[in-house]
């Protein structure tokens, strides 16, 4: 499977998001990782070029939720992106925040896996998981 | 009239800076009361200085945050800039000021210096007389620096690498040194009219498994970028690494080095001084634990016998820290300063001789690149691997260094990419290591690494 | 019947005491879990074993605590004694436990083990089934450590000196080594069913400028007294002095000759074992502060490499700590021993070598004292001096020798009074002091020095 | 003036004890010190014996309350002390307690002055001002 991934917007927290590649390159995906500071367009543009099946957003430094108001607006921009899986993890929100509320918003902005303070293994755990519920449907 | 002061009137000329009064700000800077020059505080000091971060966006609020900083028994004052003003987007900077100063809601990460302006930031870093710290991380910090000085900041964090490298993915190096070479100049400038402005790297880099060989480089490199324009004050810094002997023969070596590279460039006369950041790394989630890693962090800064401290909160794996949450750690830290006595004198002749051999090895390459100036040398070496900061986001950096713990948690070098770490050195180091383990493994360990203080 | 055994039985003829079931406790004794024995852990652990203070007067509320300290990762639990128990006034002791039942308020510091009677205490023990140690300052204990092994406390604090010296104003000195007499061989005995009980001396003393030498020396004392009778795990102690070498030397120096006195007088083959107190003296009021301060006991305690740390809490300086602070001490020490690595190797050769020749000289003294048995001579020497603890309350302490700190904080010996520390040592001590002040002014410095952490 | 000091019962914490009797002696009091562990009647005693205008009690052990209880009926049976100047410091509650609340059951117990948790010298700065206070009454 193709997974792209990156950091999202002014973001240059970049720890993260390479124990990120080692984690999914060791699970067998094939990883386009466009690194920090990735604008929205960015990722779109790459999941088209490669044609992956997986985005994967990491937000640490508080912005995600400026920039994922913007995700289905933009999205619908693509065509044939409807089977792709959304995901995004991180810190999703300024200062603590309630992770129920938390994971409610983000699907609504249109992910399907939301990961608050979530431990990238745990995290692609859920990822395993959702892709075996998918097949079997 | 000097090309220096050309390019200052052209930098000046902008939209959000009201007219700049050089004559003015001159006899400001030559009268400004002493206590203002954090330079002045280490020559008379006889304990280690605290200094903690923090910047809000309105005047009315970084005051208060000064007044609760000056209760706590601060020693040195800070004022972090917005991410605006660091990108020199003044425009955004003015909208979110005024936004903030409207309503209850903070706009910005921090303090907008150009907005605000001299005169009124002067009034208030007057007003508590307190030497102040200027924390940024600009690539183009000219416009800023002006600003800061004028308002009585005689201390300028930052430098074209370590401002550069660890907070930007893709700004053109080059130009970073050269705009950080004006700023240079003007401190060394406003330096021969009263005690001298203080320049002081930021050696924590990424904080992440950065090891001790290329902090030091690094914060030799601007040091001498530094004195060469004329700086006369200057602080090299690193932050908690992870095991207490590696902090302390670090401190040794980079005391040691720092004396003698700047001798060797005939600068022996400028005042070099070590600054110690409380761990800059994944913080633990539990706030009470968070607070035993900032104690420990000053204990070591201590045995590490460096001239200041800067400091950490109970709240910085949640988010941006309270002023109460701030203030306590200060009060926290000079009570902890104050009844920690009896250091013991600890040297590590062994791993002192490998890290000033790596060192050495490192700075020597980066000397004999062929290029004209030690900027463009510098700049050469970072593009070729020879410096090379583990989990730098820049494109411009190799990455190919790899870093594991050992047992006690040292930072050791298994892979060296292109960095000229000596052979005995390279061995000693993976000597230390496991190094039996697959790759799988040692990401694992990689990972594990990355968060032991949680 | 053996004459130890008589004893037993008249000693627990006493109105508070439950008939003593001699056999059935010897059988809970024989197959009691492992768990219980902290000698077991200590032969086992990889780390340093983190103990709480803490006794409550009700079973129910000492329960409460248990629970508290596990869910903090608790090693080893305290069962702290109330004062009036600690005194033999064991009628006072249960009028007070009934008030604290009746009532919400509690009128005892500490749980009255002889009141509660081993019955009832060994279904707490065995519940959490962690080790247990007896902390308590009683003089005549031999009623009390028989409740305690009956109940399953397999450590014991104590002993004639340290018990004594600090807790005592007249209670006669002969007979408490005689009492200790008796509670060393019925540990002794127990000690051959299964796992060693442990034996531990007080090192803390009046935890007020005692110097190094002087807890050394007592330390040694009571450790051989206790293996003269046959114990065969003991562990030494001291706690924070208020200067991080001095700590560090102490320690050095108690491992190096408790190891050599044992083997001495042929017990080479006693574990022994090194125990150190966070700070003991005058808390800080602010709590806060205290918290700093018990973290870099816990950094200390890792440097001095020992094999216990007993904790204190941020109530210290305000009373009985609650069992929340209590716990939050033990998590935070456990975070803080996990996260703390790469301690350096640190030798002062120079205070080692003068606090070595110092504890050989008084020991040399101690054991040339003309009376028959070792506990005589120990008496003796108390008696004429040659073992003088600064500001004991018993009377038949000398109270002549004066320490101060110098500038390091070290406690130094300025008056010897009648101890023979050498003259070297002695001129080496003064040599470290500022001694120009008048007597009012070295007055004012003793005050000020027991406040040094406040 | 001569003060009658010590520690109340089974209390062993010397140390503020003998600063005390470094602080009073400074003071210019003849001072009479029981030292730690002394119970009431002795300090009855030694005021009757010595003829002290003040007894000073010192207790850190959280003790007090018990012992104070018997003041009253104990003083009773002593005469000629209705002049004493009865005063109490160091930690007397087991536990935090509340000042107000102390200080009042203290007042109660037949204590002129309660230092609960009062630095030595502040303490004897009031007790300076109560002996000027009765003098000018
Ligand atoms: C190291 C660090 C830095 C380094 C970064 C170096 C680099 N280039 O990477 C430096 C010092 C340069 C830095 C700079 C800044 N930082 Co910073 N930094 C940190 C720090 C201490 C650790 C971050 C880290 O590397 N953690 C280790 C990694 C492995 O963990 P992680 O990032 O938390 O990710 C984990 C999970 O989130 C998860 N995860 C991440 N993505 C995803 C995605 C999925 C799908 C899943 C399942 C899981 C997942 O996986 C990881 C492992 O479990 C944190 C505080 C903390 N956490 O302790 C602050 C912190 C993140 N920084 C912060 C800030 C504000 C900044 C600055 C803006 C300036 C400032 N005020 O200091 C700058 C500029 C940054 C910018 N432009 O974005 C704030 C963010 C505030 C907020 N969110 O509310 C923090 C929280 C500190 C604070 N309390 O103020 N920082
Ligand atoms: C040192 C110490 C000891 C030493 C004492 C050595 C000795 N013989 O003196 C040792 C280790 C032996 C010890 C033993 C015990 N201790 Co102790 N000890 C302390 C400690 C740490 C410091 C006391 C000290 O010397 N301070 C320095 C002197 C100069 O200050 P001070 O005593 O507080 O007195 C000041 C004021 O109170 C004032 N003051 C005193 N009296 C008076 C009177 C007047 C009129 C005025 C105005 C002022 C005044 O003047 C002083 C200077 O300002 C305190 C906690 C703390 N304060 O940090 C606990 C503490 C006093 N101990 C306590 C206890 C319970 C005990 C024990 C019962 C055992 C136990 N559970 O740990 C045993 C006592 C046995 C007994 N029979 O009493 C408790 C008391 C609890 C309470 N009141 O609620 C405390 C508060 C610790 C705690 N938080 O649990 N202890």
């Amino acid at each position: 499977m193709k997974v792209v991934t990156g950091v999202v917007g002014n973001d240059i927290h970049v720890v993260a998001n390479r124990l990120m590649e080692l984690s999914l390159n060791a699970r067998g995906y094939e990883v386009f990782n466009l690194g920090v500071n990735t604008h929205l367009e960015e990722f779109f543009d790459a999941v088209v070029e490669t044609g992956a099946n997986i985005l994967l957003i990491s937000s640490l430094n508080g912005e995600a939720e400026g920039w994922s108001r913007e995700v289905k607006a933009l999205k619908s921009k693509y065509k044939n992106l409807d089977d792709l899986i959304m995901m995004i993890g991180g810190n999703l929100a300024v200062g603590r925040g309630d992770a129920e509320e938390i994971e409610r918003k983000y699907k609504n902005y249109g992910f399907d896996l939301v990961c608050h303070q979530i431990d990238l293994n745990t995290g692609l755990d859920w990822l395993e998981e959702f892709i075996e519920k998918r097949k079997t449907q | 009239m000097s090309l220096l002061q050309e390019e200052r009137e052209i930098i000046l000329s902008n939209e959000y800076v009201d007219n700049f009064d050089f004559d003015e700000v001159e006899e400001f800077v030559r009268n400004a009361s002493k206590d203002l020059f954090i330079s002045h505080h280490f020559a008379k000091a006889d304990k280690m200085l605290v200094q903690p971060r923090g910047g809000f966006p309105t005047y009315k609020q970084q005051f208060d945050l000064y007044e609760f900083f000056v209760e706590s028994n601060v020693d040195v004052l800070p004022l972090t800039i917005d991410s605006n003003t660091r990108l020199n987007d003044y425009g955004t900077a003015k909208k979110m000021l005024r936004l903030s100063e409207e309503n209850e809601i903070d706009m910005l990460n921090g303090y907008p210096l150009v907005n605000h302006g001299y005169r009124t930031t002067r009034k208030m870093i007057t007003n508590f007389n307190k030497p102040v710290s200027l924390r940024h991380g600009t690539p183009d910090a000219r416009l800023l620096i002006e600003t800061a000085i004028a308002s009585g900041i005689f201390e300028i964090e930052g430098g074209p690498i370590t401002y550069l490298l660890p907070y930007s993915k893709n700004f053109p190096l080059d130009k970073a040194f050269l705009y950080w070479k004006y700023v240079e100049r003007v401190c060394a400038n406003y330096s021969e009219l009263n005690e001298p402005i203080n320049r002081e790297s930021f050696g924590p880099l990424t904080a992440t498994l950065v090891p001790p060989s290329i902090t030091i480089v690094i914060q030799l490199l601007e040091m001498l970028l530094a004195l060469e324009e004329g700086v006369k004050s200057f602080s090299v810094s690193f932050s908690q690494q992870g095991s207490m002997n590696q902090d302390i023969v670090t401190g040794a070596v980079i005391k040691k080095l720092a004396r003698f590279y700047a001798e060797e460039i005939g600068c022996g006369d400028a005042a070099i001084h070590l600054v110690y950041h409380q761990w800059m790394g994944a913080f633990p989630m539990n706030k009470d634990f968070a607070e035993q890693l900032i104690n420990m962090s000053t204990v070591i800064a201590s045995m590490v016998g460096a001239d200041k401290i800067i400091t950490k909160t109970r709240e910085e794996a949640t988010g941006i820290p309270t002023p109460q949450a701030n203030a306590k750690t200060v009060a926290d830290t000079q009570y902890t300063l104050r009844i920690l006595n009896g250091l013991p004198n600890i040297v590590d002749e062994e791993e002192e001789e490998i890290l000033t051999l790596e060192v050495k090895a490192i700075m020597e390459a980066v000397f004999n690149d062929p290029a004209d100036t030690l900027w463009r040398k510098v700049f050469n070496s970072i593009k070729n691997g020879v410096i090379d900061v583990p989990f730098s986001p820049h494109i411009i950096n190799h990455n190919n260094m790899i870093t594991i713990r050992d047992a006690n948690k040292n930072i050791r070098i298994i892979d060296r990419g292109n960095v000229p770490i000596p052979d005995r050195c390279f061995e000693y180091e993976r000597a230390q290591c496991d190094l039996s383990k697959d790759t799988k493994g040692i990401v694992n360990d990689i990972i594990h690494d990355i968060g032991i203080m949680q």
